[in-house]
């Protein structure tokens, strides 16, 4: 198990290194003059020329790539380099990228986790009830609402609810802030709303399918009472797409809470990120990216490791690795 | 005989439609989303005669913010002329049915053009990938896994960012965002058909690569491509929204649902149908475009044949 | 004799796409006590209906016991309560289906799953349903320690081997036996028939045993049945029916199978395809098919005719008992 | 009787060795056999899943390429062959496949299925041309006219592995791979098909390498049968020598594990022990031996090689003079 976890945190350099590459070439490409940027408009220009070399922006592209990876010598531009855990400074705000990310990281976390919990809360045993009693009304009620939710824009259900609950009933703030619970209600029913749409739909096909599984026939003709079927030999086996599909689910959430933070002004990563790409600040853009692109596929592995819990053909080929070597 | 075998051709295709309607038709749902998409879409094609473009991108001040229903005066090829605001006016004086009824063909183009792209990349690769195997497959799939590991609005956001602000732009952002769910499930599709026994059967007797994949590979994958497409055209839509919202997709004055939810924001206080018109006209079409592949899942599952 | 099943007058129907499966038409069965009662048929004769029939196990919406009645020991199964039949299930009446590689659940042990159904049905601790559990697995030759795997660490035969263990945990009075060994190899399913004939003597369970296969009935069964479009065309004794096929259908199995036609160049295969289920013939429903049709055949539904307790459901034997056999 | 054209084998395997590489080592599916088929006859190959003799079949078509050894078919190498000879051999040899579901395309009509080894081998010349001669296929098979334009599953099993068959004979082959051609059939219809196969076989002078694990449908059909085990054959003999007297310790166990629907022929099962092992990586010896009822220390030591034990019984067991 352990073999298994260090192989595939191996296998994360190699996906890491291509998101740099392709977020580094994407900014490489952008029409952004972060020289200009640093010296204001009214540079002359034998001052820009001598900026663009301090911040070796004159360098072919694979050098520039080559410094970010690995450092860069400059008294003022100079830093340690990607895979040394120095991600540089923010061209706008000449902070420390890295420390940027984790004052923002944990606030996103917060959203993030509410938003998964209550969608699991919520999406599991609604679909299991819905599977139990498919196209029957309540069915067909729930299955309407996770249509629902799953096309609706999350920009609109955020509108919505502060137009309803912040600027009518003045139950909750239109501020978000990560200090006061009762601001955190909308964003996390707002960010909840697509994902238990997704893991409602999942956990009721999921559960439909094994219900027809032979197995299933066995327990019932073994006398089990119904409780017993569907809680200990369904759910088990049902769930093993719905935590792929939670996974996933918070994978996104972690970096796809942009509209959300933008609308509720949360001082989250991706508000961090989204005004990063609005002012070409291209450390901060590279840095954010990598971070989340590295958070989503740890949270890939924990759901992995989580399998070998669930399901025990997953466990033995753990285990049967390891006996082997 | 040539004739017949003509006429026998159209009853066999004519027979395939009916049973596939037939399943289709099952689904009341999927049938009223249909209806509501075909209408939608003329509504898109048709936009110009309904409500002049000029019209709905020119401000009238003295107009904004009317309730729905209200009527105003505007000045229109230099003329006065009453103007019922169906929907009411935005914040611009601009009438938001107009505003609407252009927003649908923006976004029915981006549906359709983004999902076109995606397909034709996307499947080409995971075609590719899946037929090929080997190296091109490991090589493709390992992109798509760098590719998926960003999160996709980060992505769309970077492109155009990178790229600039355009529609062509726009929509290279959001097809990207769809080729790696295109490729993998080509790839898939391919590889569960690859180890089907009539394949072995058909080059057995003779058939080159290119037949086999022409002639029983690619009929077969059409299925899922098509469900996945219609699933697709909706999120399109949904992501087109988003990035506009953000003020990265269509910008104002142009009309689209995503901008008029974002130039709305401000003043929802005081005129609250400027958020329901436009979030109700994302929310129906995704809705009905979501339908609509769920039916066409089940109407084309072969597994519920008969 | 003792009857432990009595099945009169059962109509099973299944419900697709507004088209209505008649799975069991009108049949009627008695099952022996302590005996073993081969059910023979092609796929979809309804010979899986009928064991699920038996548990009371057909599922609305999809199928439906339209009318008839199964007595189990006197008592009628289609009248009892749930949680009568939750107590019948697993306990009284044990079921084996034809393939081991599913109808073991992938994420419980052996163990727990054998020991559930003894924990379930008879009065013990869950410390003593286990080690009956382990006893179990012991007496159909898995180790004791294995229950604490899960099933896909065992191979097919092991995993059916676990099947019995789990059908036989409760002593079961009636054992559904479906298509036991159709799935294994050929020298797995002589080890399992092996085990399974050494089992039902030591527990003497009655057992009905579906098969396709007439070589199993006549090696493992005492009386045997034949099954066609959902109802019985023949019963009796192994020696009655295979020393002496009496209807048409019987006739032709036995002239399809490459072993019994010995010596013979060519098979004797009955012409034609099982009708379809949706959509019966009026008369007899083996008439379309029957190198001895008669008139009447397309007209009338047949009944059945009695000869020494060999019962036939032919008109060539309704006349007259003592009929000339058509050959 | 050498000058019997019948006599001459076919179709000639030798040392042939397919090994697949998986994740958890090398899978000896098909590991150093050799055969003959003679023309006009029919092979039996028989043996439990797992045991390579569907990979065997499909190596002689070569829809799987052989690691090393030996396949010459009427002289031509195919192993060799070039794209341009497979081309010439794609006509004379053919391959009719086990599941009459997957074997043929569901989206497909039955014309276009039986039809399309002409198109690619354009051996009609119109359109008309080309519907007569399918219909003669429909009606060498037995398939109604009317199910032209049917589509597969509108068929059951039966009718589907006829069109199986008529694609198979389209290009009008020699010689016929059967693949477990009735094993997904029920027995009714098992008949019908294996009646066909013979009356096939005696019509167009065919040859067959029948592929089975049911020991009565090969007793039926075969003139002559292998018997694998684990990549291997253990034994090869005429069918009638081989079921009156087998003589490898499989081979017995597995002709005694044929049902016999017949009263009072209940005989003594041979009861093996444990089951097969995994073909992945065995060890060297007799891959029986485990199971064996006969099996001593010496028998995993080495291979035991296939030999002939008496005129006409090719046999690898170490102690195979003990069953004589």
């Amino acid at each position: 198990m352990f073999r298994y976890i260090m192989r595939r945190i191996l296998m994360l350099i190699p996906v890491l290194l291509g998101v740099t590459f392709i977020v580094f070439s994407l900014m490489y490409i952008t029409p952004s003059d972060p020289a200009q940027m640093m010296l204001g408009a009214n540079a002359s220009p034998a001052a820009y020329k001598q900026m663009r070399a301090d911040m070796g922006l004159d360098q072919p592209f694979i050098v520039q790539y080559a410094r970010f990876l690995f450092g860069y010598k400059h008294p003022v531009f100079g830093y340690r380099g990607l895979l040394f855990g120095d991600l540089g400074r923010s061209y706008v705000s000449n902070r420390n990228v890295f420390e940027l990310i984790l004052s923002s990281f944990p606030n996103t976390l917060i959203l993030a986790t509410g938003a998964l919990v209550l969608a699991l809360v919520l999406a599991i045993p609604i679909g299991i009830l819905s599977a139990t009693k498919p196209y029957s009304a309540v069915d067909m009620i729930f299955t309407v609402f996770a249509l629902l939710g799953a096309s609706m824009p999350v920009f609109w259900i955020a509108m919505v609810l502060i137009y309803t609950f912040a600027n009518n009933l003045r139950l909750f703030p239109a501020m978000a802030n990560p200090h006061d619970f009762s601001s955190l209600v909308l964003p996390i029913i707002t960010l909840s709303m697509y994902s238990m749409a997704i893991i409602m739909r999942m956990t009721r096909s999921s559960m439909l399918d094994v219900m027809q599984q032979d197995y299933i026939r066995t327990a019932r003709v073994k006398g089990m009472d119904e409780k017993v079927v569907i809680f200990k030999h369904a759910l088990r086996n049902a769930l093993i797409p719905v935590v792929t599909v939670a996974g996933l689910q918070f994978g996104s959430l972690l970096g796809g809470a942009v509209l959300t933070e933008k609308i509720f002004s949360y001082p989250g990563l991706g508000s961090i990120m989204v005004d990063a790409i609005y002012q070409k600040d291209t450390p901060q853009i590279l840095g954010s990216v990598c971070f989340v692109a590295m958070t989503f596929t740890i949270i890939n592995l924990m759901v992995d490791v989580l399998y070998g819990f669930i399901d025990p053909r997953i466990k033995s080929v753990f285990s049967a690795k390891k006996k082997r070597r | 005989m040539g004739n017949n075998t003509l006429s026998r051709f159209m009853a066999r295709q004519s027979k395939n439609i009916t049973q596939f309607w037939r399943q289709f038709s099952r689904n009341k749902l999927a049938v009223a989303s249909l209806f509501l998409v075909l209408i939608f879409a003329l509504i898109a094609i048709f936009a110009d005669f309904l409500y002049s473009y000029d019209f709905v991108t020119s401000n009238s001040l003295e107009n904004a913010l009317l309730k729905p229903g209200q009527t105003g005066t505007v000045y229109y090829h230099d003329k006065e002329i009453t103007h019922t605001f169906i929907l009411g006016s935005d914040n611009y004086g601009r009438d938001i049915l107009g505003r609407l009824v252009h927003g649908a063909r923006v976004s029915m183009i981006i549906g359709f053009a983004t999902v076109a792209m995606a397909i034709a990349v996307g499947g080409l690769l995971g075609a590719i990938a899946g037929y090929k195997g080997g190296l091109f497959d490991t090589l493709i799939m390992r992109v798509t896994d760098i590719v998926l590991s960003i999160p996709t609005i980060l992505m769309s956001i970077a492109i155009v960012a990178a790229l600039g602000n355009s529609f062509f732009n726009l929509l290279i952002a959001i097809s990207t965002s769809m080729i790696p769910g295109y490729i993998r499930i080509v790839r898939a599709s391919i590889i569960s058909i690859k180890d089907q026994e009539y394949v072995e059967a058909a080059r057995c007797i003779g058939a080159s690569d290119l037949r086999i994949v022409l002639r029983h590979i690619l009929p077969n994958i059409t299925s899922p491509v098509i469900v996945q497409s219609t699933l697709n055209v909706g999120s399109s839509i949904l992501w087109a929204s988003s990035l506009s919202f953000l003020g990265l997709g269509i910008l104002p004055p142009k009309p689209e649902w995503g901008n008029m939810l974002s130039e709305a924001r401000e003043f929802i206080q005081y005129a609250p149908h400027l958020l329901f018109a436009p979030g109700l006209a994302i929310l129906l079409t995704v809705l009905a475009y979501n339908l609509i592949g769920d039916g066409l899942r089940d109407a084309l599952d072969p597994k519920l044949k008969r | 004799m003792d009857k432990i099943l009595e099945v009169k007058d059962l109509h099973v129907h299944y419900f697709s796409n507004r088209k209505t499966v008649r799975a069991i038409n009108n049949l009627s069965l008695d099952m022996q006590r302590g005996r073993v009662l081969g059910l023979v048929g092609e796929t979809g004769a309804g010979k899986t209906t009928l064991a699920l029939s038996i548990l009371n196990m057909i599922r609305a919406p999809q199928g439906k016991i339209i009318s008839g009645s199964i007595r189990f020991d006197g008592k009628d199964i289609l009248a009892m309560s749930k949680q009568e039949l939750r107590e019948l299930r697993g306990k009284d009446i044990a079921m084996i289906f034809q393939d081991p590689m599913t109808a073991l659940n992938p994420v419980l042990t052996v163990g727990d799953q054998i020991a559930e159904t003894i924990f379930k049905h008879e009065k013990v601790s869950k410390d003593e349903a286990w080690a009956k559990a382990e006893k179990m697995l012991e007496t159909v030759g898995i180790p004791g320690a294995r229950a604490k795997e899960y099933p896909h660490q065992f191979s097919g035969g092991m995993k059916q081997r676990v099947v019995i263990a789990l059908s036989l945990a409760c002593n079961p009075r009636l054992l559904l036996a479906d298509e036991p060994t159709t799935a294994l190899d050929v020298t797995i399913q002589a080890q399992v028939l092996d085990l399974m004939r050494h089992l039902i003597r030591t527990y003497n369970t009655s057992v009905l045993f579906i098969t396709h296969s007439l070589g199993l009935v006549v090696e493992n069964c005492d009386e045997v049945a034949t099954m066609y479009a959902g109802e019985i065309v023949e019963y009796g004794t192994v020696e009655q029916v295979f020393g002496n096929p009496l209807h048409p259908y019987t006739r032709g199995l036995f002239g399809s199978l490459p072993d019994y036609s010995e010596g013979a160049a060519r098979l004797r295969p009955i012409p034609g395809l099982m009708p379809d289920p949706t959509n019966l013939p009026r008369g007899c429903y083996f008439s379309p098919r029957c190198p001895h049709v008669m008139p009447l055949c397309e007209e009338l539904h047949p009944t059945h005719t009695s000869m020494d307790g060999h019962l036939v459901k032919c008109h060539l034997y309704q006349e007259n008992a003592n009929v000339e056999q058509p050959i | 009787m050498s000058n019997n054209p019948s006599e001459l084998p076919i179709l000639q395997v030798r040392n042939l060795k397919k090994y697949f590489h998986v994740s958890k080592g090398t899978l000896h599916a098909v590991d150093d056999i050799s055969f003959d088929i003679r023309q006009g006859k029919t092979l039996g190959m028989v043996g439990e899943s797992g045991c390579g003799k569907s990979t065997t079949g499909r190596l002689l078509v070569r829809l799987h390429e052989s690691d090393s050894g030996s396949i010459r078919y009427d002289g031509i190498e195919v192993t060799r062959a070039s794209s341009k000879e497979m081309k010439v051999l794609r006509t004379k040899m053919q391959m009719i496949f086990q599941d009459p579901y997957s074997s043929i395309n569901p989206r497909h009509t039955v014309a276009s299925i039986i039809g399309e080894p002409l198109k690619i081998y354009k051996k009609v010349r119109n359109m008309q041309e080309y519907e007569e001669k399918v219909h003669q296929l429909m009606e060498t098979v037995g398939l109604a006219d009317r199910l032209y334009d049917a589509y597969p599953h509108e068929l059951d099993g039966g009718r589907r592995q006829r069109i199986g068959i008529a694609r198979a004979l389209a290009l009008e082959p020699q010689f016929i791979v059967c693949d477990e051609p009735v094993s997904a059939l029920d027995v009714s219809i098992q008949a019908q098909i294996l009646n066909l196969l013979m009356d096939l076989q005696d019509k167009l002078k065919l040859t067959y390498l029948f592929i089975t694990h049911d020991l009565s449908v090969v007793k039926h059909i075969s003139d002559d049968i292998v018997i694998m085990y684990l990549g291997q054959i253990v034994e090869q003999a005429n069918t009638e020598e081989l079921f009156r007297h087998p003589i490898h310790p499989y081979s017995q166990a597995l002709s005694s594990a044929i049902p016999v629907p017949r009263l009072n022929a209940r005989k003594e099962r041979i009861i093996l022990k444990s089951e097969v092992v995994s073909p992945i990586d065995p060890k060297p010896g007799c891959r029986f031996a485990p199971r064996c009822n006969y099996a001593k220390p010496e028998c995993g030591e080495a291979d035991p090689v296939l030999r002939e034990v008496m005129p006409g019984r090719l046999v690898a067991c170490h102690r195979a003079e003990m069953f004589v």
